[in-house]
């Protein structure tokens, strides 16, 4: 635990940040796809809803597997488990609240 | 064995439960007197049964192991007893089960509480009618609006036997809880909701109600009586009041929506505004000419039977 | 001039009872008395430099317990004087108002500030001990959420002195707390108190989580771990993931009383019921918060003193496991009676009862570890076993409830009081005094003396069934709850009465067993061997009270009950010898976890009487002291190998 | 993943990447892991406050009179570069490459800069000339606390990226201030994946419904 000194390291070679260009390419393409359905589209209101709601999901997945890197660590299952739980209990919070007091289904 | 101490108060009270369930008048949940209370005791008495099951099983298997293996010198000590499969599969399953035989009759119960009871008294039974009757808690009391008949009491309503009574429930202010506990279970009042509660008087009767959620300084005292009557006595009752008690003028309507405790009244008539069944906030916008918003009643309506009250959507 | 001083001073301080008077009184004096304690002693420095300004857990843990004993009478006291209200029909003992405040203060006291503080203290205590850890993962922010909790605490019961306590109960259901109806700094204190100490609960859930899942001694596998170790983890994941839901419900009443926003208010569109389903969507994961360590503790004692591995192990986590989970998708069954769709309160009625089979689990292997055991009945073991019976009557009763047709009937009438003091009691005050007991020789190195224990338990045990089991007929009669007086004529008035002379019987248990920690302070038999129980876990193979290194030598585990493994080994000569030590790092004490809170305690008192020039210095006192905390590098400091020597030698463990 | 997925069993320290080589640093980044799922509920809980007072507009203006979508789209376009530099700042970090790991990190904190420019604009256009402030409305109240927190949140990390800032000027990249950058990157992204949440339920929604 010898956090004070400073190390010198060594310049390491890693190519073209091919991972980042792809998430922000995606995160743009995905967020005009959701603009256009929404706005540019006339669905109907739950299908639209539905599909923009996908796709913020997967666009939420794509930052957190390739800028966030979930999986790195030295023991990445614990940080996995947590942010699934952390997924569910936000899911439950959303949708039973919803439930309960907005749409009664 | 000291231990035993333990374990005599419980037995007790179950054996003492097991006996009230069948007397006391005092017991109100355990003393319906119409059909929605006494579907809700029957749940609470199978309910009952189940639970004294699973903890006179759990007592058993506790005296036993204290009492066997609880002395000094006992035989039988095995350190390497550290499970068994067959045994805990079978204290899984049996709860298992226990929840099933539980949750069916809950769900069916709570699907039934949604329709109206079925009408006993001779002359509901031919028109299929049915009261029904607006229900206001104001801190800290009740008003009990009856829009077919187009009176209005404080603090007691009147209700024919036999009839089923759709109690519309609406706060003015605090949340609160409409509660008779002899002929049904209670639903909260609120400002943003308006909900239904249907209950009915097998027989003539007097019963407490009162509030069962808290709502400030005179909620203890939040309490009204139902009267349940014969028809005819109602029809006497509804043209006794129509008669002789003064109406509720809009002064007066005022003066009761202050907070504070007031006596049983009754009032002949009732201003058009009562029946907006406004919430504090929109009734001073009112009073201050401001336009009064209802929309904080969108999506807020439970009650889909009917289809009254606020809208659903936007 | 003086008028206005004077006005001011008569709104500030609660005026106008005599008991508010003596309290003032008896709080003014006690300060004093405190601080010339102190002075004459020359005991300051001592205080700083050892308590306030430590990052020890197991200190941490002291801290908070002497803490929460400090509140669980403030919340004791509060229930004797609602007893004596409600003894009789119509007593003016206390009027509306002062009874409104009692159980509302009541309530939040023994559940924020007993329940869980209690809880926290004994897993500091406990968890780096059992799992061989030298500290939590985070000791600084640990130091800090002691004193945020502290703080926090402090904050809420200053509002019985200076300017009202809160009076909308412990759920605070909008819309009677907000701002119109209740105007008024008591319920801005609730909100305020309860959102710092929680912060402190988050961080120490994080804190635990990681340590547990981190820093285990080499070898111990998770499924290796002792079960309190067990319960911690999965109650720190239920700490971790309902607090921020309660961070955000208070977060919002404050916005909508202290800045004229609309979320819970009856105008301008806000939702009353919004505030019902925030609020439970943390407290029923709540209840489990301040259920599941007990078990753990359970457990751990009832496994020593049967003198046997703990029945069906694998099983009793993973029942736990599905607690955490369901008990996030139950939270409906406390508002059933707000006019939900049959299918709504249908899938919540099944939820609910669907915790009653992992529960059940539980009850079941903990009475088959009883099962052919030898059974030794010391005091922890008492009021372990105490909790079976009685806990089950709590739960069942819980399941009643859960039906939801059947809670038209029982919601807010004693029935329900009758149910969450049997858990709360049986499980989660019997839980934590076991553990008190259990793990006081490990805390300060010698024993609570057991036949004062003993009589402790009975006489408490024996008057929670007479205070709590009629009150359950009392709700069937028709009495709700937070009712500050009744008529008489109902036939409430004998099971009143009974349920008083329960809870003065409880009161006295409650001073038997203070009488017993003062008396054993002097006389306490000393713990010589650091393992008085025979042990089966690690935190008994270092000496009483550990070292503040906890182990010179990290221990290697190979099964679970690694110590009783370890002492069977020893009868065997199989012990390995010692190898030398080495030097050992260590967190170093810091003053800024203190001082920190103090801030927030400053920030908080402004925040409540909406004095913003109090508020922002002392907001941004917090920020400086996390900006100087960020560049604090040189946090740890060596012990070095002569006094790990020196230390060891006294305990008797030189190799 | 290749080059940065790490071994469970990575006994070589020295192959780590420096931000998880102390053990200080391995049980700070899991603890932060930890804090943003527990973030996640807190977000969560706004959300579903929001979405049901959605449409409790009190009879003032709703999401169809208030939202435009040109501005939204350029806070949106702003965070998701900004998601990008930040990104790259981690790989240049990892290439212990100091001037283009400070270089990106500025990058980022401007793009956020400008980013809370945009939406201080749209709260200001709001609350003072479209007379929509947090008091008027339940819609309103969680409009501005949703976003408000999210803001906050974005403030704080500029912040706390800017102390990063002066620590690595001062002490290059060592095993601490790598920990810190990787930490401060993790949030921001976080903070990215809020983002689009808010774009698609409050924005989006706001314009379908
Ligand atoms: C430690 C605290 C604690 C614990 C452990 C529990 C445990 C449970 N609680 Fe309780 N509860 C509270 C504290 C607690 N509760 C509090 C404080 C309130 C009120 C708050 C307020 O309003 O102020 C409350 C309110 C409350 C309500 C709301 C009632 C109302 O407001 O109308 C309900 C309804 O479903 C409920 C249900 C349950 C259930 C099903 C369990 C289950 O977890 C119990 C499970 C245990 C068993 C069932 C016993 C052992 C099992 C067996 C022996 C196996 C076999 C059994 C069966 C198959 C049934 N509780
Ligand atoms: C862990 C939680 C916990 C604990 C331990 C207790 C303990 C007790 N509670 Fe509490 N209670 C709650 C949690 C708890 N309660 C909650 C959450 C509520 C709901 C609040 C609300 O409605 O908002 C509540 C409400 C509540 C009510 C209902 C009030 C109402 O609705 O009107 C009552 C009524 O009797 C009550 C009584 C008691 C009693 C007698 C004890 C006893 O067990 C206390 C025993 C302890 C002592 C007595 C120690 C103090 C010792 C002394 C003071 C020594 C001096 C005394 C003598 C020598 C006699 N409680
Ligand atoms: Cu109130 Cu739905
Ligand atoms: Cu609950």
């Amino acid at each position: 635990m010898s956090e004070n000194q400073s190390h010198t390291v060594k310049q390491q070679r890693y190519g073209f940040p091919w991972k980042q260009v792809i998430g922000l390419l995606l995160s743009l393409a995905l967020t005009f796809l959701a603009l256009w359905i929404a706005i540019g589209l006339a669905l109907p209101v739950t299908a639209t809803l539905t599909i923009i709601v996908g796709l913020a999901i997967f666009q939420a997945f794509i930052q957190l597997f390739l800028f966030m890197h979930v999986t790195e660590g030295t023991e990445p299952v614990h940080q996995l488990i947590g942010i699934l739980f952390g997924i569910y209990v936000a899911f439950a919070v959303v949708a039973g609240t919803l439930w309960i007091l907005a749409y009664a289904l | 064995m000291k231990n035993l101490k333990a374990l005599i108060k419980p037995a007790l009270l179950l054996m003492a439960l097991a006996m009230l369930t069948g007397c006391s008048e005092k017991i109100a949940v355990l003393n319906p007197q119409g059909p929605v209370a006494r579907s809700q005791y029957h749940l609470i008495i199978w309910s009952l049964i189940m639970m004294s099951l699973v903890l006179a099983v759990v007592l058993i298997i506790f005296v036993y192991v204290l009492a066997r293996y609880g002395r000094k010198n006992s035989d039988g000590f095995d350190p390497n007893d550290t499970g068994n499969r067959r045994l805990e599969i079978i204290w899984m399953v049996i709860p298992v089960i226990i929840c099933v035989l539980l949750a069916v009759p809950t769900v069916k119960t709570l699907f039934s509480l949604n329709q109206p009871p079925k009408a006993t008294a001779a002359q509901a039974q031919t028109a299929g009618e049915s009261l029904t009757i607006d229900v206001t808690s104001v801190q800290w009391k009740w008003l009990f609006r009856y829009p077919g008949q187009k009176i209005e009491t404080v603090n007691y309503v009147v209700i024919p036997a036999g009839t089923p009574v759709k109690f519309r429930l609406h706060a003015y202010d605090a949340m609160n809880a409409f509660w008779v506990p002899e002929l049904g279970g209670q639903q909260y009042t609120m400002t943003d909701m308006p909900m239904q509660l249907w209950l009915q008087a097998d027989k003539p009767g007097n019963y407490d109600g009162r509030s069962s959620n808290y709502s400030g300084k005179g909620f203890a005292h939040m309490t009204f009586k139902v009267m349940s009557r014969s028809s005819t006595d109602f029809d006497r009752w509804v043209n006794d009041v129509k008669d002789n008690k003064p109406a509720l003028t809009h002064e007066k309507y005022m003066e009761l929506l202050k907070p504070n405790t007031v006596k049983a009244q009754a009032f002949s008539s009732y201003p058009a505004i009562v029946a907006k069944d406004l919430n504090k906030a929109q009734m001073e916008a009112l009073m201050n000419g401001e336009s009064v918003d209802t929309d904080s009643m969108h999506g807020m309506d439970m009650d889909h039977e009917s289809g009254e009250g606020g809208s659903q959507d936007d | 001039m003086i008028e206005s001083i004077k006005s001011f001073m008569g709104w500030f301080f609660v005026t106008g009872d005599p008991m508010i008077y003596g309290a003032d009184a008896s709080i003014a004096l006690a300060s004093i008395g405190i601080v010339a304690v102190l002075t004459y002693f020359k005991k300051w420095k001592w205080l700083w430099e050892e308590w306030l300004t430590t990052v020890d857990h197991k200190k941490i843990g002291i801290m908070y317990i002497i803490a929460a004993l400090l509140m669980l009478f403030r919340g004791g006291v509060d229930a004797l004087m609602m007893r004596a209200q409600l003894t009789l029909p119509n007593l003016h003992f206390l009027d509306a108002e002062h009874y409104n405040q009692v159980f509302t203060t009541h309530g939040t006291i023994m559940i924020i500030f007993v329940a869980m503080p209690f809880i926290f203290g004994l897993m500091n205590i406990a968890v780096p001990l059992q799992i061989g850890a030298r500290d939590v993962a985070f000791p600084f922010l640990n130091a800090l959420s002691f004193w945020l909790f502290f703080f926090g605490a402090m904050l809420f019961n200053l509002s019985f002195v200076i300017g009202g306590s809160p009076d909308a109960g412990w759920s605070s259901y909008a819309p009677y707390a907000g701002a119109e109806m209740n105007p008024g700094v008591g319920q801005n204190y609730y909100l305020i108190g309860v959102q710092i100490s929680g912060i402190g609960s988050l961080a120490t859930g994080i804190n635990f989580l990681v340590t547990i899942l981190k820093m285990r001694a080499p070898g111990m596998t998770l499924f290796k771990m002792p079960l309190f170790t067990w319960s911690i983890l999965i109650t720190s994941v239920i700490v971790v993931f309902a607090f921020p839901a309660f961070t955000v419900a208070l977060a919002l009443m404050s916005i909508d009383r202290l800045f004229g926003a609309h979320f819970f208010t009856i105008a301008a569109g806000g939702s009353p019921m919004l505030w019902a389903n925030l609020f439970w969507f943390w407290g029923h994961p709540e209840v489990y918060i301040v259920l599941l360590p007990v078990f753990g503790i359970f457990s751990e004692v009832i496994a020593t003193f049967a003198h046997k591995t703990l029945f069906g192990y694998a099983v009793m986590v993973w029942s736990m496991v599905a607690i955490s989970v369901l008990s996030f998708i139950t939270w409906l069954h406390h508002f059933f009676t707000m006019g939900n769709t049959a299918p709504v309160n249908a899938f919540f009625s099944i939820s609910t009862m669907l915790i009653a089979i992992p529960t059940g689990v539980k009850i079941f292997n903990w009475l088959f570890t009883l099962n052919k055991g030898r059974i030794q009945f010391t005091t922890p073991m008492l009021w372990a076993l105490a909790f079976i019976p009685n806990f089950t009557i709590g739960g069942i009763t819980g399941v009643m409830l859960a039906m939801a047709p059947a809670d038209y009937q029982y919601h807010n009438s004693y029935f329900l009081v009758a149910h969450f003091h049997s858990t709360l009691i049986a499980g989660t005050v019997f839980g934590i005094f076991c553990g008190l007991h259990y793990w006081w020789p490990k805390m300060f190195g010698y024993l609570l003396d057991e036949t004062k224990g003993k009589w402790a338990f009975w006489i408490f045990m024996i008057s929670f069934n007479i205070c709590f089991m009629p009150m359950y007929f009392l709700g069937l009669m028709g009495m709700t709850r937070r009712m500050y007086t009744y008529p008489a004529g109902l036939g409430w008035t004998p099971i009143n009465v009974v349920m008083t002379i329960g809870a003065v019987g409880m009161g006295v248990g409650f001073i038997i067993m203070a009488y017993n920690i003062v008396w054993s302070a002097i006389h306490g038999k000393k713990d010589k061997t650091g393992d008085p129980w025979d042990g089966r876990t690690l935190e008994w193979a270092t000496s009483s009270p550990a070292a503040e290194y906890n182990f010179a030598h990290i221990p290697e585990v190979s099964t679970r009950d690694a110590f009783e493994a370890m002492k069977e080994a020893e009868r065997k000569g199989e012990a390995d010898s010692k190898k030398p030590y080495a030097p050992i790092h260590m967190p170093s004490n810091t003053g800024i976890p203190v001082i920190m809170s103090a801030f927030m305690f400053v920030a908080g008192f402004g925040c409540v009487f909406e004095w913003y020039w109090m508020a922002i210095p002392g907001a941004i006192g917090v920020i400086a002291c996390m900006i100087a905390r960020s560049f604090v590098y040189d946090d740890h400091h060596f012990i070095p190998v002569e006094d790990i020597e020196r230390t060891e030698a006294a305990t008797g463990r030189l190799s | 993943m290749t080059d940065a997925t790490l071994s469970l069993h990575e006994k070589d320290q020295s192959k780590l990447p420096l931000e998880y080589r102390t053990e200080e640093g391995d049980l700070r980044i899991v603890g932060f892991w930890i804090f943003l799922a527990a973030e996640l509920v807190l977000f969560g809980t706004l959300f579903g406050s929001y979405l049901v007072l959605q449409s409790h507009t009190a009879g003032g203006p709703g999401p169809h009179d208030l939202f435009e979508i040109g501005p939204v789209m350029a806070e949106t376009i702003v965070l998701l570069i900004s998601s990008f530099t930040c990104g790259l700042s981690t790989l240049e970090l990892r290439r212990h490459n100091k001037k283009g790991l400070i270089g990106w990190l500025i990058v980022t904190i401007l793009l956020g800069l400008v980013f809370l420019g945009l939406e201080i604009n749209e709260f200001y256009t709001y609350a003072v000339h479209e007379g929509a402030p947090i008091s008027r409305s339940a819609f309103l109240s969680g409009f501005f606390v949703l976003l408000g927190t999210h803001g906050a949140h974005v403030t704080l990390g500029i912040v706390w990226i800017a102390g990063i800032l002066l620590q690595l000027g001062k002490r290059g990249i060592t095993t601490v201030t790598a920990r810190k950058a990787f930490m401060a990157g993790l949030y921001w992204h976080f903070l990215d994946v809020v983002w689009i949440f808010i774009f698609t339920a409050v924005y989006l929604t706001g314009l379908v419904i």
